[in-house]
C-alpha cells in the first residue's frame, strides 16, 4: 500500500501531461457550455467606451505578442469592433517587437469591415524599443516618439494626428498588456503624471497585479485572462453583433472558457491526489 | 468554400509541425525539439532585428541624420561607442553609453515608483470608516464582502506586510506575530495568483489545441487558388485534424526511433 | 530625468525629450549587441563541428534568411504575400505561442508533484489558490448555493487581501527604487559600469 | 464623402440635445495654468443674460490670433452651448489674444473643396490645402460677424503663458520632500557605518540556504548554476542579484566548485562575468575561474528560458539560485530543477511569479528580502544605509496608514488629500 503509493507519487510526469492534453482536447471537441456573469471591472471599461462620442481619438498600447495571443486576440478584437462601430478613432502604437507583424493585421482586417481610412481614422505607428524611456516619451510627444508611422508617413501631418501631441490629448488610452513593458510601466510612468484614463486588458497572471491600481483608480478598468475577454466579447457583441450587422466576429474566447472548466478542476485534483498521497506516506513513515 | 494558396497550406503544416515539435519536449530532449529551438532562436533575433532597425533606428536616428538634425549625431556617437563593447581593447568606451541608459532608467523609475507605487496606494488605504458602516455595515455579501471588516484587513494587513519586510528589529514576540499576520496575507494573494496563472497558462494551451484541430477557422470547403474545383471532400477543419495526426504519428516514429539507436550507443550521452 | 517630474517647463521638456530619444536608440543598440554577441558565439562552434554544430548552423541560416527577406521587404514586409509575414505567422508564431502553452503543463506537473501544504503558509495559499481556481470559471457559479457565494469571496481575496499585500510589496519596490535610483545618479553605485571594485 | 456627411449629422445629432437660447459671453479671462509647461492656457468665461430671440446656439468655437495680428485662427474642438472653461496649447510662448463666437444651428458646416483622389499629385494636394484653407478662414469671417451682429461673442481678451520651473502641487512637494528624506537617511547611514558604527541587520534564513546549496553542490562534485532574472541590468533585482553573484561566486572558488551564470541579456552577461571573475580574485582561484561559463543565452524569453533548461538537462546543476526579476519562465526553470533533484533557491520581487518559486524551489526569498540579503552579504555601507532608510520610511508609511484611517474616519482628509498627487 505504501509502496504504491510512494510510486503514485513518483510517477512519471508525462502521464500528468497526458492526463493535462486530454482535459483540454475532450472539452473542446464536446464543448458543455454554462453561462458567465459580467465582472464590474469589465463593464467598467464597456461603459467608458461607450460614452465615448464620435471623433474622439483614443490611444492604444498593443503590447502581447503570439504567446499571450489567445487571451488578448479576443479582447483586441473585440475592443477594435466597438471603438470603430462607435465612429471612434484608434492610435496604436507598441512596445513590443513581436506585436506589429501579428497586431497591425487584425486592425487592417476590422477596420475595413467597418469602411475606415487608414491615417484618418486608425493608424498603426508601429514599435519602439526603450520600455519605461519610449513611454515616458510617447506620453508628453506622441509625434517626436513616432516621427513615421508603420507605413512610413510623416506622423505629424496624419489628418487623425491633428491636435494630438502628447497622450493627455486622447480621450482614453487601453493598454493591451502581456507583461512588461505593459500597463504598469504605464501605471507608473504616465498615468499619475498625465493624469489619464487608461484601463488595462491583461493576461490572467498579470491581474492580480493590477487589481490594487483599479482599486486606487489609476485604471478605471481591467479585464483579466480569457476570462475577461469572454465577457468583454459577449456585452460588445450583443450590443454590435448581429443588429447592426456592423461585425463580422466570432466570440472566440467564450468558446475557450468553457474548456477551461474541465483544466481547472483537472488541476485541482492533481492538488489533492498529490497532497493526500503526500500526507498519507509522511505519517506512515514518521509512525 | 475558401480559397487557399499552396503556400499558405504548406504554411499551415509547417505550424502544426512546429507546435508538435516544441511539445515533443515534454516527452522528453530531442532532436526535433532541438531543431525547433534553434530555429526560433534565429528567427526571434532576425525578427527582433528587423523590427527594431525600423521601430527605432530608421525613424529615430537615419532619418534624422539624413536631414542633417545636429542634435542626432550625438546618439550616433554614443551607439559607436556602445558598439566599441564587442571588441575586446576598446570595451572600456561602451561605459559611457551604458552609464547614459542606466542613469536615464533610475531617473524615470525613482519618480514613477514614488508617485504610482508609494504615495497612491497609502492615499488610497487610508478608508472612511464611517462612511463604510454607513454605507456596507460589517460585511456585505452582495458588494463582494466590502465593510468595516474588509476595510480594517485592508489598513492592519497592509501595515503588518510593511513591518514582515522591516530588517533592522531584534526577533522578538510582539514582530515575529505581526510578521505571522503579513505572512498570511500574503499567501492569500500568492494564492490569488496561483490560481489566476493557472487559468492564464490552460488558456495559453487551449489556444495551441484550437489551432492543431483546426478550431480557429470557420467550417468551410477549401478550394486552391486558380482551380474551380474543391481541395477535398474534407472540410477545412477535418483536413488540419488529419495534417496533425499524420504529423503526430510521424515525430512519434522519428523520436521512437532516436531513442533507441541512443540506447544502442550508450556512450553518446553529449548530446 | 528625475526632474522631468518636478519641472513643467517646456523647454526643460524638451530637452529631456531629447535624451529620452536617445535612450530609445541606445536601449536598442543593446538588443543589437546581443545579435552580435550571438553570431561571435556559435559562429566559432559551428566553425569547429563543436557539439551540436548543426542546430547551431540552423540558428544562424534561420538569422541570416530572416534578416534578408525582412530587409528586401521593406516598409511592406508585414503585408499579405511577402515571405517576412508567411515567416511571422507560420514559424515564429507556432513556436513562440507553443514555448508559451508548454507551461499548462508544468503547472499540472508541479501541482501533483510540488505544490504541498506543508506548513500553515502554504496551505493558506494553496487554500486560496483552489477557491480561485474554482470561482473563476463559469462551472463555480453554477455550483447551487455555493456558487452564489464563491465568486463574491474571490473577489474578495482579490480585493482586500490581494490589494494590501501588492500594495505592501510595491511600496517597498518603491522605496528600493528610490534609494537605488539615488545611488546611480550620485554615481555611488557603479557595478552597472562592471568595474569590480566591490 | 458620404461618410463624412453621416458624421457630421451624428455629431450635430449630439450636440443638437445641448443646443440652448443665445447668450452674451462676458469676462473671458485667460491665465497660464497652475505648474504649465509655458505652451498653454487656461480660458474661463460668464454668460449674460440669455436673450430669447435669435437663432438658437449650437455650440461655441475658440479663436485665437498674436496681438500684432488681424486674422483669427479657429482653434481647438466645437465646445457645448453651456461650458464656461477650456485650455488651449499654443505654438510658442508669448501673449496671445483670444475671441469665443457662438455658432448656430443654422450655420453651415465649414465647407471643404471636393476630395481629390487617391493618387493625386504633390501639386493637386498643395492646392488643395490653399483651397481647404481659403474657405475655412471665409466661413470663420462669417461666423464672427453673426455671431458679433447678435452679440453673443466674447471681447477679445489677451493672456501671456508663464512657465513654471517647480510644480508646486502639495503632493509634489511632498514626494519631493520624501526623496530627500531617504537620500538624506541613507547619507547620514552611509557615514556611520563608514565610521565602523554596527548597523543591525537580521540574518534571513535564506543565506543559510545558500550556503548550503553550494555546499551540497562541492560534495557532489557538480556545478551551481546561477539565473540573474531576465531583465536588463537598470533593474533594481538584477543589479541584488549581481551583488549576491559576488558573494556566491566568492564561496563558490572557496569550495572549489563550479559555477555556471546563464544571461539573457547581453549587458548582464558582461557585468555577471567581471563580477565572477572579481569573486574568484577575491577568494584567491583567479586561475579556477572560466570565461565559458558565463553565458549569455538568449534576449528571447522563451529560448532563453530552452536553453538554460538544457543547461540543466546536460550538465546537472546540484543547486539552482534564481535571484532577479523573473517572468513567465519562472515554472519551466524551477521545475526543470525540481525533476533533476537540484536544491532550489530563489529570490524575486516579481510578485506573480512568486508563487511558484514558493511552490517549487526549497527556499524563496520574497520581495524585498533580496534586497536585504544582497545588503547583509556584502556588508556594502551604501546598500546597508538604503536599507536602513527604507525602513525607517516604511515605518512612517505605517504610522501614517493608521493615523490617516483614523482622521478619515472622523471626517478630517488631510493626509488622503495630501499624499494624492493628482487630482
Amino acid at each position: 500500500m505504501i509502496r504504491q503509493l510512494i510510486r503514485f507519487q513518483n510517477m512519471d510526469r508525462r502521464w500528468i501531461f497526458l492526463g493535462m492534453a486530454l482535459a483540454i482536447v475532450v472539452p473542446l471537441l464536446a464543448p458543455i457550455n454554462f453561462p458567465f456573469k459580467i465582472d464590474e471591472r469589465v463593464e467598467a471599461i464597456y461603459e467608458k467606451i461607450e460614452s465615448l462620442e464620435a471623433g474622439d481619438t483614443v490611444f492604444i498600447s498593443a503590447d502581447f505578442d503570439p504567446a499571450s495571443r489567445p487571451e488578448l486576440e479576443p479582447f483586441y478584437r473585440a475592443n477594435l469592433h466597438h471603438f470603430f462601430a462607435k465612429d471612434v478613432k484608434v492610435v496604436i502604437g507598441s512596445l513590443w517587437p513581436f506585436a506589429p507583424p501579428m497586431v497591425n493585421p487584425w486592425l487592417e482586417e476590422i477596420a475595413a469591415d467597418h469602411g475606415k481610412v487608414d491615417g484618418e481614422d486608425f493608424v498603426f505607428l508601429g514599435f519602439k524599443d526603450g520600455k519605461e524611456l519610449a513611454i515616458k516619451l510617447i506620453a508628453d510627444d506622441v509625434v517626436k516618439a513616432f516621427p513615421k508611422d508603420l507605413k512610413e508617413r510623416d506622423t505629424a501631418t496624419l489628418p487623425i494626428m491633428e491636435g494630438k501631441r502628447q497622450l493627455q490629448d486622447f480621450a482614453l488610452m487601453m493598454s493591451v498588456s502581456a507583461g512588461f513593458p505593459g500597463t504598469r510601466e504605464y501605471v507608473l510612468q504616465v498615468q499619475g503624471q498625465y493624469n489619464l484614463d487608461m484601463a488595462s486588458a491583461t493576461t490572467a497572471v498579470s491581474a492580480p497585479d493590477y487589481v490594487p491600481y483599479y482599486k486606487s483608480n489609476q485604471l478605471f478598468g481591467l479585464s483579466g485572462g480569457m476570462p475577461g475577454s469572454a465577457q468583454y466579447e459577449k456585452l460588445v457583441y450583443d450590443k454590435y453583433g448581429n443588429d447592426s450587422g456592423l461585425i463580422n466576429a466570432r466570440p472566440i474566447a467564450t468558446q475557450a472558457l468553457n474548456v477551461l472548466n474541465m483544466g481547472h478542476l483537472f488541476i485541482v485534483l492533481l492538488i489533492l491526489m498529490g497532497n493526500v498521497a503526500f500526507f498519507l506516506t509522511r505519517n506512515i513513515e514518521e509512525a | 468554400m475558401e480559397t487557399v494558396s499552396l503556400i499558405d497550406l504548406f504554411g499551415i503544416w509547417v505550424s502544426i509541425f512546429l507546435t508538435l515539435a516544441i511539445f515533443s519536449f515534454l516527452y522528453d530532449d530531442n532532436p526535433i525539439y532541438k531543431l525547433a529551438e534553434n530555429l526560433f532562436l534565429g528567427i526571434s533575433i532576425g525578427i527582433g532585428t528587423i523590427e527594431i532597425y525600423y521601430g527605432v533606428f530608421k525613424p529615430n536616428l537615419i532619418d534624422h541624420l539624413a536631414d542633417l538634425r545636429w542634435q542626432s549625431f550625438i546618439p550616433l556617437g554614443l551607439l559607436f561607442l556602445l558598439m566599441m563593447k564587442i571588441t575586446k581593447k576598446y570595451s572600456y568606451f561602451a561605459r559611457l553609453p551604458i552609464a547614459f541608459i542606466v542613469a536615464a532608467f533610475a531617473g524615470v523609475k525613482l519618480t514613477g515608483e514614488a508617485n504610482a507605487n508609494l504615495m497612491t496606494p497609502i492615499a488610497e488605504s487610508m478608508p472612511d470608516l464611517q462612511a463604510s458602516w454607513a454605507q456596507y455595515g460589517f460585511w456585505s455579501w452582495e458588494n463582494d464582502g466590502a465593510g468595516v471588516f474588509s476595510d480594517l484587513v485592508l489598513v492592519l494587513g497592509l501595515s503588518a506586510c510593511l513591518l514582515h519586510f522591516y530588517f533592522s528589529a531584534k526577533p522578538n514576540r510582539a514582530m515575529s506575530g505581526v510578521s505571522k499576520v503579513g505572512i498570511t496575507v500574503l499567501m492569500l494573494s500568492f494564492g490569488a495568483s496561483f490560481g489566476y496563472t493557472v487559468m492564464g497558462r490552460i488558456s495559453l494551451a487551449i489556444g495551441r489545441f484550437q489551432e492543431l484541430l483546426g478550431l480557429d477557422k470557420t467550417e468551410a470547403q477549401w478550394m486552391l487558388e486558380g482551380s474551380e474545383e474543391p481541395l477535398s471532400t474534407m472540410t477545412n477543419v477535418s483536413i488540419v485534424r488529419w495534417m496533425t495526426v499524420v504529423t503526430a504519428v510521424v515525430i512519434i516514429l522519428i523520436i521512437a526511433r532516436w531513442k533507441r539507436q541512443q540506447n544502442n550507443e550508450p556512450t553518446d550521452q553529449a548530446g | 530625468m528625475v526632474g522631468e517630474f518636478f519641472i513643467p517647463h517646456h523647454q526643460y521638456r524638451a530637452m529631456t525629450n531629447e535624451f529620452l530619444e536617445w535612450g530609445l536608440i541606445l536601449s536598442a543598440g543593446a538588443f543589437l549587441l546581443g545579435l552580435v554577441n550571438l553570431v561571435q558565439v556559435n559562429l566559432p562552434k559551428v566553425q569547429r563541428r563543436d557539439t551540436d554544430w548543426q542546430y547551431k548552423a540552423i540558428m544562424l541560416v534561420a538569422l541570416v534568411v530572416t534578416l534578408v527577406i525582412g530587409f528586401a521587404g521593406g516598409t511592406a514586409r508585414q503585408q499579405p504575400g511577402y515571405s517576412y509575414k508567411w515567416f511571422f505567422d507560420y514559424v515564429f508564431v507556432p513556436l513562440n505561442a507553443t514555448m508559451f502553452a508548454l507551461l499548462a503543463f508544468y503547472i499540472a506537473s508541479a501541482a501533483f508533484r510540488a505544490f504541498r501544504a506543508r506548513n500553515l503558509e502554504a496551505t493558506v495559499l494553496l487554500s486560496a489558490a483552489i477557491l480561485v481556481m474554482i470561482a473563476r470559471v463559469p462551472i463555480g457559479e453554477s455550483i447551487p448555493v455555493v456558487g452564489d457565494y464563491l465568486p463574491q469571496l474571490m473577489n474578495w481575496i482579490m480585493d482586500v487581501p490581494n490589494t494590501a499585500a501588492r500594495r505592501a510589496i510595491f511600496i517597498g519596490a518603491a522605496l528600493g527604487a528610490i534609494a537605488t535610483g539615488l545611488r546611480v545618479i550620485l554615481g555611488l553605485e557603479r557595478s552597472h559600469l562592471g568595474g569590480g571594485e566591490s | 464623402m458620404m461618410k463624412t456627411l453621416f458624421r457630421t449629422c451624428i455629431l450635430f445629432m449630439s450636440l443638437l440635445s445641448t443646443a440652448a437660447t443665445a447668450a452674451p459671453i462676458d469676462n473671458l479671462t485667460i491665465v497660464p495654468p497652475k505648474a504649465s509647461s509655458g505652451l498653454n492656457l487656461s480660458l474661463s468665461w460668464t454668460f449674460g443674460e440669455a436673450t430669447t430671440s435669435g437663432p438658437e446656439v449650437l455650440g461655441l468655437r475658440l479663436l485665437r490670433r498674436l496681438p500684432s495680428e488681424t486674422e483669427w485662427t479657429l482653434v481647438g474642438e466645437p465646445l457645448a452651448p453651456d461650458t464656461t472653461a477650456t485650455s488651449d496649447t499654443v505654438p510658442e510662448t508669448g501673449t496671445w489674444a483670444y475671441k469665443l463666437v457662438s455658432v448656430y444651428t443654422d450655420t453651415p458646416e465649414i465647407p471643404k473643396p471636393e476630395a481629390l483622389s487617391e493618387d493625386a499629385s504633390e501639386e493637386e494636394q498643395a492646392s488643395f490645402d490653399a483651397e481647404a484653407a481659403q474657405l475655412r478662414t471665409a466661413w470663420v469671417q462669417t461666423v464672427i460677424e453673426r455671431s458679433d451682429a447678435l452679440g453673443d461673442d466674447s471681447d477679445m481678451a489677451t493672456g501671456t503663458t508663464k512657465a513654471s520651473w517647480l510644480n508646486t502641487n502639495p503632493g509634489h512637494l511632498l514626494l519631493l520632500a520624501l526623496i530627500a528624506l531617504v537620500g538624506g537617511l541613507m547619507m547620514v547611514y552611509t557615514r556611520r557605518a563608514q565610521r565602523g558604527e554596527e548597523i543591525y541587520i537580521r540574518r534571513i534564513p535564506g543565506i543559510d540556504a545558500i550556503e548550503e546549496g553550494i555546499g551540497r553542490a562541492t560534495e557532489m562534485g557538480k556545478p551551481v548554476l546561477y539565473v540573474p532574472g531576465i531583465d536588463d541590468l537598470q533593474d533594481i533585482q538584477t543589479i541584488a542579484s549581481m551583488l549576491i553573484l559576488g558573494q556566491v561566486s566568492k564561496t563558490v572558488a572557496e569550495y572549489q566548485s563550479d559555477l555556471i551564470v546563464s544571461c539573457c541579456i547581453p549587458i548582464v552577461r558582461e557585468v555577471a562575468d567581471e563580477v565572477v571573475k572579481a569573486g574568484y580574485f577575491q577568494a584567491g582561484h583567479p586561475d579556477a575561474y572560466n570565461a565559458s561559463n558565463i553565458r549569455f543565452i538568449s534576449s528571447e524569453q522563451f529560448a532563453f528560458c530552452a536553453g538554460t533548461n538544457g543547461i540543466m538537462l546536460r550538465e546537472k546543476p546540484a543547486t539552482n539560485i534564481y535571484f532577479g526579476r523573473f517572468f513567465a519562465e519562472s515554472l519551466i526553470l524551477a521545475e526543470t530543477g525540481f525533476v533533476n533533484r537540484s536544491i532550489q533557491i530563489a529570490g524575486t520581487a516579481e510578485a506573480t511569479q512568486l508563487p511558484f518559486f514558493v511552490a517549487a524551489c526549497d527556499y524563496t526569498l520574497i520581495g524585498e528580502e533580496l534586497f536585504a540579503v544582497s545588503a547583509y552579504l556584502s556588508k556594502d555601507p551604501r546598500l546597508v544605509s538604503s536599507l536602513k532608510a527604507s525602513d525607517i520610511v516604511k515605518v512612517l508609511c505605517v504610522a501614517a496608514l493608521l493615523l490617516g484611517t483614523v482622521l478619515h474616519s472622523m471626517g478630517n482628509t488631510f493626509l488622503v488629500d495630501l499624499f494624492k498627487i493628482s487630482g
